[in-house]
């Protein structure tokens, strides 16, 4: 019965750490139906951000994190105007060649710049550590994860829903003409969506980087990860990703501490039975 | 009646057309083929590799190009014709590369199918996921049966005997480049009568308006499964083709990164059009040799570039967008 | 004689509304029956319980005394029941010779050769010729389909369900779409229509229908509310309420 | 055109006879991708020994080209290795970071008349599929023997293995496996995980159910080893005194600076720590952290590499530059010297290197930095791994 708590609580932290990655790229994919196979690329960058301003610059855990999702937005903000807008609306695969070739030269520049070993980004005392939870220990770093994503969630849930932005976000997304007629201006509304996925990104870039360390690869090694688990979720769907992080994570765990030698096999024979069941996701917005 | 005469000539003139590219063609391929060979007589090997490429990218239009399915899981078709011949070789002694090929087709087909029933069971981003899948369920499987495969050393003890009984496959890799080229040339050939066919304008349609298919009484989910099944075997023919050059397979052959690179590859070149696919592989690795070996720390950089460059510009691949060009100048003159 | 085509009872409901309710017609080989209703009356659904692709709540759908109630779209295609397309879907990138020619060799059963080319098939050509020239879309055979006028894109549609020879001929808004000045060809290709077909078309256009049609069926709400000749069809109570009444609505349900 | 034809192979055959007393040699690793780390490794080992050594051998000059293979890629490997002899001529073959890309490029090595000397692939059995194979690294059962008589000194009995699964991964858990129940101890459970394993968690949680007393590991260098020595320690199971055995892939130097306090007493045994004591590896190690750039960056295969160069100066020595594979591999077998990593000597019979290994715990050094400290040594180690192939 211990065992089984445990495995909750590991599936549960490892749930959430893919939450706070991922959610960005649904915003992308479902909102702007963009397949960007460079989200993990900007992780990638706040993941580095971070680890200097920690590091090297000795600033604190908190203002490397701010640092980390401004910075990112910043160099995002360029790349969306020249590269992005291009392909809103272009074909999947035209859309795939593009990320794929943003993701290759931010591979290569980052290899440049910062060299091929790994990055850390140093916790404070706070985060340090693990904590009790009196039939097992846990990181407190993981505890803090899980609290990033729920109110991670719970803002983008908010920002959707409830504010006059969400609204106009909904209506260029159904119907960008419409919209445009109705004075909402889509290319800002676009462009502030773009930013908030990059920020997202950037975010959980370094909150996971205790999970999948910060180094020049990072951005193909965790790509098809990512977008499994939008997928899974269907874009676009704060629930739904949800739902597919903490399924995901539950499978994914289970069987690594079942099989782990067959822990590959669970996870992707999961994957497709799951999204043969549910073609638009567990809870897909839209087709 | 005359005017339904001069229709029929009219009729008649694009086809004959079509019949003198198609030769034109494959005088193209015979010619580079021969070029490449006398003017890089020591690079045969990584000749012998662009064709085995050549043929998997290929097999990706087939699915992609012409029937719209999304998939970057396409190397475990490659990947199982690769281990099939190279495990007939090692294991059983079936070593003669004829055999070695037909046994790497069939298991191409069959690994066709089987993606093909698993991958046709969505659309879109969801089909894109369980291609990606498949193919790692395909990697892991290889892995697992090490003893079969050779795990992550690789399947090595692969020993073809000479092509016809004739010609040894030798340091110098005449006689893979050479097979190698009469295997892509007669695949080129087949697939250019498969996709003039009334089957490829069938596969076509499917791209276009799979609904408007099936009112038309076929069944789209079949025309995709037969196409993939196909593609398995021109993917298999060209996995054969690299465990008989190479003399060994490695998991790579069955690995996300190949099906992604191909798939790019295709992209480049411009998808829906067997010209296309074979640009699109010279193109990239021809790229990816001259950088990496100029510039081996910065060429990723490079590479991706390259491939911003061609969204940008090239929007409908290399090949795509000079056909474009090459019919808007004819267009205006006319 | 059982009829050509004939739905029973048919009825159909999405979450407790039901958008098709106890409807009933059949076809006899030559019919010309038109369906008709105002915005939102469940024309659409009832085309697609028809076609196959919705399946009903209850109810049964027969085709040449073969029950196909859970069959597919495309074996019902196979048995006869061909339709058209409300808004044209066709491949764009191809010319409308090889619509023709690709609907005629699926009939056939040659659409899944792998080798050799329709062009070269004579009985083939000749059959897409005279379609085409049927429908005068002869001159326009090898240009790509996104390069030819709507008006003759909804010829085309009409060409490919001939070319499938069909018993039963659902025609979704032939003319919809169709500038005024073109609606007449439409008109002339459903003249020439096969005496023998049995046609079931929606419309909107009424004139069209009046030329058309030797029957009509007024749907409102789900529900069948006339079944007669088109001469009664504008003096009946009911439909007038339905039509009339309804032009209240049509603002907010546009 | 048949013209240029002619005068391009008239020139290339021309040029490669007017630099009869350049030797070529050919070196395939990973310069690109996620691996480059350990491709430049090479570079840097290479640039050493010809910075302390200069690259003639009498008239001879030495001339290395480099040719990238980013990930295990074997046909890419083979098709290399074949356009370095037919083109390029090289008169031998060396590098090779992966196994398979080694397995690969042996059938050429008789037809090719060309040895072929393995700065760091590391099973046991590439040896064995030629006679031309010459190897100047280690194998993963070589340095994974001898922490099972560590793990046994320090009185633990039962062990749980974890591998990454695949080839050397299998390899490390059956070489512990074999040295640890030759001692008398009991491997009470052999997990292996795939290669892309995130979070280890679970993994834990097995150890934990196992009660086992220490847990042996193997996982590639790079990010995944961060995750793995975290979870360790955070999951509570270095607090509970369960120990953590591995050999050096584990605490490699470039991935030291990151996993920082994290590793910090862990004991692995290896063949080369950086920090190794000797004048020889001194004089090494300062041409090597010259020729990589960031100094941090310097780890096992470099000094692969420039035992690698030495064994091929002897080769070129032998031979007096003539191309003769047979000759060359001759004169090494039995060779011995003192390299950077202490003594060592090219075993006659299998052609492996045979070098001490050593017991290491990750220390902390005065200036905060991190290193491998070396506090035990296995002398003479000759690879347990053919022995059990027998």
């Amino acid at each position: 019965m211990q065992t089984v708590f445990s495995i909750a609580v590991d599936a549960l932290a490892y749930g959430m750490v893919l939450f706070v990655i991922s959610i960005g790229l649904s915003v992308t994919m479902g909102l702007m139906r963009v397949v960007n196979l460079a989200h993990g690329a900007f992780a990638m960058i706040g993941g580095y951000i971070a680890s200097y301003a920690a590091r090297d610059l000795g600033l604190g855990y908190a203002a490397a994190v701010l640092l980390a999702v401004a910075g990112t937005v910043l160099i995002a903000i360029p790349i969306e105007r020249l590269l992005y807008r291009r392909i809103y609306g272009a074909p999947e695969l035209t859309q795939v060649l593009m990320t794929i070739g943003i993701t290759f030269c931010i591979i290569g520049i980052a290899n440049f710049v910062f060299g091929p070993t790994l990055k850390t980004i140093p916790l404070p005392d706070t985060l340090r550590g693990s904590a009790d939870l009196g039939f097992r220990s846990i990181a407190t770093h993981r505890i803090f994860a899980i609290i990033c994503g729920l109110l991670v969630a719970a803002a983008l849930w908010f920002l959707i829903e409830k504010t006059a932005f969400g609204i106009k976000l909904r209506a260029a997304v159904d119907n960008a003409a419409m919209a445009a007629a109705l004075g909402v201006r889509t290319e800002f509304v676009y462009a502030v969506s773009f930013a908030v996925a990059i920020g997202l990104a950037a975010l959980g870039g370094v909150v996971g980087a205790e999970l999948l360390p910060v180094e020049p690869y990072y951005a193909l090694r965790y790509m098809v990860t990512f977008l499994v688990v939008v997928s899974v979720g269907g874009a676009g769907s704060i629930p739904g990703a949800l739902l597919a992080c903490l399924l995901l994570g539950a499978i994914d765990t289970t069987g690594r501490y079942l099989a782990p030698e067959y822990g590959e096999f669970f996870f992707y024979l999961a994957v497709i039975i799951i999204v043969i069941l549910f073609p638009r996701g567990l809870a897909g917005r839209f087709k | 009646m005359a005017a339904s005469m001069n229709q029929t000539l009219a009729a008649g003139a694009p086809a004959s057309r079509n019949i003198v590219g198609s030769l034109a063609g494959i005088a193209t391929i015979i010619v580079i083929g021969i070029i490449g060979y006398y003017l890089f007589p020591n690079n045969l090997a990584l000749l012998t590799r662009i064709i085995a490429i050549a043929l998997l990218v290929l097999s990706i239009d087939l699915v992609t190009g012409y029937c719209g399915v999304a998939t970057l899981g396409h190397a475990a078709l490659f990947g199982a014709g690769a281990y099939a011949a190279g495990i007939a070789s090692a294991h059983y002694g079936a070593s003669d590369p004829l055999l070695m090929t037909l046994i790497g087709a069939l298991a191409g087909a069959v690994a066709g199918l089987i993606s093909g029933l698993i991958i046709l069971r969505a659309h879109g981003l969801p089909q894109l996921v369980l291609s990606i899948a498949v193919i790692h369920l395909f990697h892991e499987a290889a892995n697992k049966a090490s003893s079969w495969t050779g795990g992550s050393d690789g399947l090595s003890g692969i020993a073809p005997t000479a092509l016809l009984g004739l010609f040894e496959f030798d340091l110098w890799g005449r006689t893979a480049y050479i097979y190698g080229l009469a295997l892509l040339l007669i695949v080129f050939v087949l697939l250019q009568l498969l996709v003039r066919s009334p089957f490829g304008m069938l596969a076509r349609g499917v791209r276009e308006d799979p609904l408007r298919i099936s009112a038309m009484g076929a069944s789209v989910q079949s025309v995709l499964l037969r196409m993939y099944v196909i593609s398995g075997v021109v993917a298999g023919i060209g996995g054969a083709l690299t465990a008989i050059s190479t003399q060994v397979v490695g998991l790579d052959s069955l690995s996300f990164t190949l099906s992604a690179e191909s798939l790019v590859m295709l992209v480049l070149g411009g998808t829906g059009s067997l010209y296309g696919a074979l640009v699109g592989t010279v193109a990239f690795m021809w790229f990816e040799d001259v950088v990496s070996a100029a510039n081996p720390f910065h060429w990723l950089t490079m590479v991706g570039a390259l491939l911003i460059a061609v969204v940008l510009f090239a929007p409908r691949g290399l090949y795509g967008t000079a056909a474009a060009l090459v019919q808007r100048v004819k267009g205006g003159r006319a | 004689m059982s009829p050509l085509f004939e739905v029973q009872n048919l009825n159909k409901s999405f979450g407790g509304l039901a958008v098709t309710n106890n409807v009933s017609l059949s076809l006899a080989a030559g019919d010309r029956l038109a369906l008709i209703g105002p915005n939102g009356a469940g024309k659409t659904t009832f085309v697609n319980l028809v076609t196959g692709n919705l399946l009903p709540s209850s109810g049964t759908v027969r085709l040449a005394g073969q029950e196909v109630t859970r069959r597919n779209a495309m074996e019902r295609v196979r048995l006869g029941l061909v339709r058209s397309f409300q808004v044209t879907r066709l491949f764009y990138e191809m010319t409308p010779e090889e619509h023709v020619a690709l609907a005629v060799l699926q009939r056939e059963g040659k659409s899944g050769r792998m080798v050799g080319r329709y062009q070269a098939m004579p009985q083939v050509m000749d059959e897409v010729r005279d379609i085409l020239h049927l429908l005068g879309l002869l001159e326009l055979s090898h240009l790509k389909v996104r390069e030819i006028a709507y008006g003759q894109q909804r010829l085309l549609e009409i060409a490919l369900a001939l070319a499938l020879r069909p018993k039963v001929l659902l025609l979704d808004e032939p003319a919809a779409g169709v500038p005024q000045s073109e609606t007449a060809r439409i008109e002339q290709a459903l003249d020439k229509l096969p005496p023998e077909l049995a046609v079931l078309m929606i419309e909107h256009d009424m004139d069209l229908v009046f030329r058309f049609a030797k029957r009509v069926i007024v749907l409102a709400a789900g529900t069948v509310i006339f079944d007669g000749s088109p001469q009664d069809v504008t003096q009946d109570a009911r439909v007038r309420e339905a039509y009339l009444g309804s032009y209240a609505n049509v603002g907010s349900a546009a | 055109m048949k013209k240029l034809i002619t005068a391009t192979i008239a020139a290339v055959v021309l040029s490669s006879a007017a630099y009869a007393d350049t030797i070529k040699v050919g070196v395939i690793g990973p310069f690109s991708g996620p691996f480059a780390l350990q491709g430049k490794n090479f570079k840097a080992g290479i640039d050493a020994y010809f910075a302390l050594h200069g690259n003639t051998v009498g008239d001879d000059t030495i001339e290395v080209i480099y040719r990238d293979v980013p990930q295990p890629d074997p046909a890419q490997s083979k098709a290399l290795a074949q356009e370095l002899v037919v083109k390029e001529g090289v008169q031998y073959l060396a590098g090779f970071y992966f196994t398979p890309d080694a397995m690969a490029a042996t059938p050429i090595l008789e037809q090719g008349n060309v040895p072929m000397v393995v700065m760091n692939a590391a099973t046991s059995a590439i040896v064995t599929k030629s006679p031309y194979v010459v190897r100047t690294s280690f194998t993963t059962w070589q340095t994974s023997t001898p922490i099972a008589k560590v793990a046994k000194d320090a009185g633990v009995n039962k062990v749980i293995s974890i591998v990454s699964d695949y080839g050397p991964g299998v390899d490390a858990e059956n070489a512990f496996k074999t040295a640890f129940e030759k001692e008398g101890g009991e491997v009470v459970e052999a997990i292996r995980m795939p290669l892309s394993t995130n979070d280890f968690s679970p993994i834990m949680q097995r150890v934990k159910d196992s009660g086992a007393e220490a847990v042996f590991a193997f996982l590639p260098s790079g990010p995944t080893t961060l995750g793995f020595v975290k979870a360790f320690n955070q999951n509570g199971l270095k607090d509970a005194g369960i120990k953590l055995f591995a050999p050096g892939d584990l605490t490699q130097e470039s991935d030291l600076p990151a996993l920082g306090d994290q590793a910090l007493g862990m004991q692995t045994t290896f063949h080369y720590a950086v920090s190794h004591d000797s004048p020889e590896n001194k004089e090494f190690v300062a041409a090597a952290q010259k020729a990589i750039g960031n100094p941090a960056e310097l780890s096992f295969p470099a000094v692969g590499a420039f035992d690698g160069m030495h064994v091929i100066a002897k080769m070129i020595e032998a031979t007096g530059g003539e191309q003769d594979a047979e000759k060359a591999v001759e004169a090494v077998k039995g060779l011995s010297w003192t390299s950077p990593r202490g003594p060592v000597t090219i075993d006659p019979e299998s052609r492996h290197i045979m070098q001490n290994i050593y017991l290491r715990e990750v220390t902390k050094a005065d200036d905060g930095s991190y290193f491998n400290k070396e506090i035990q040594t296995f002398e003479k180690q000759g690879d347990p791994g053919l022995e059990a192939a027998k």
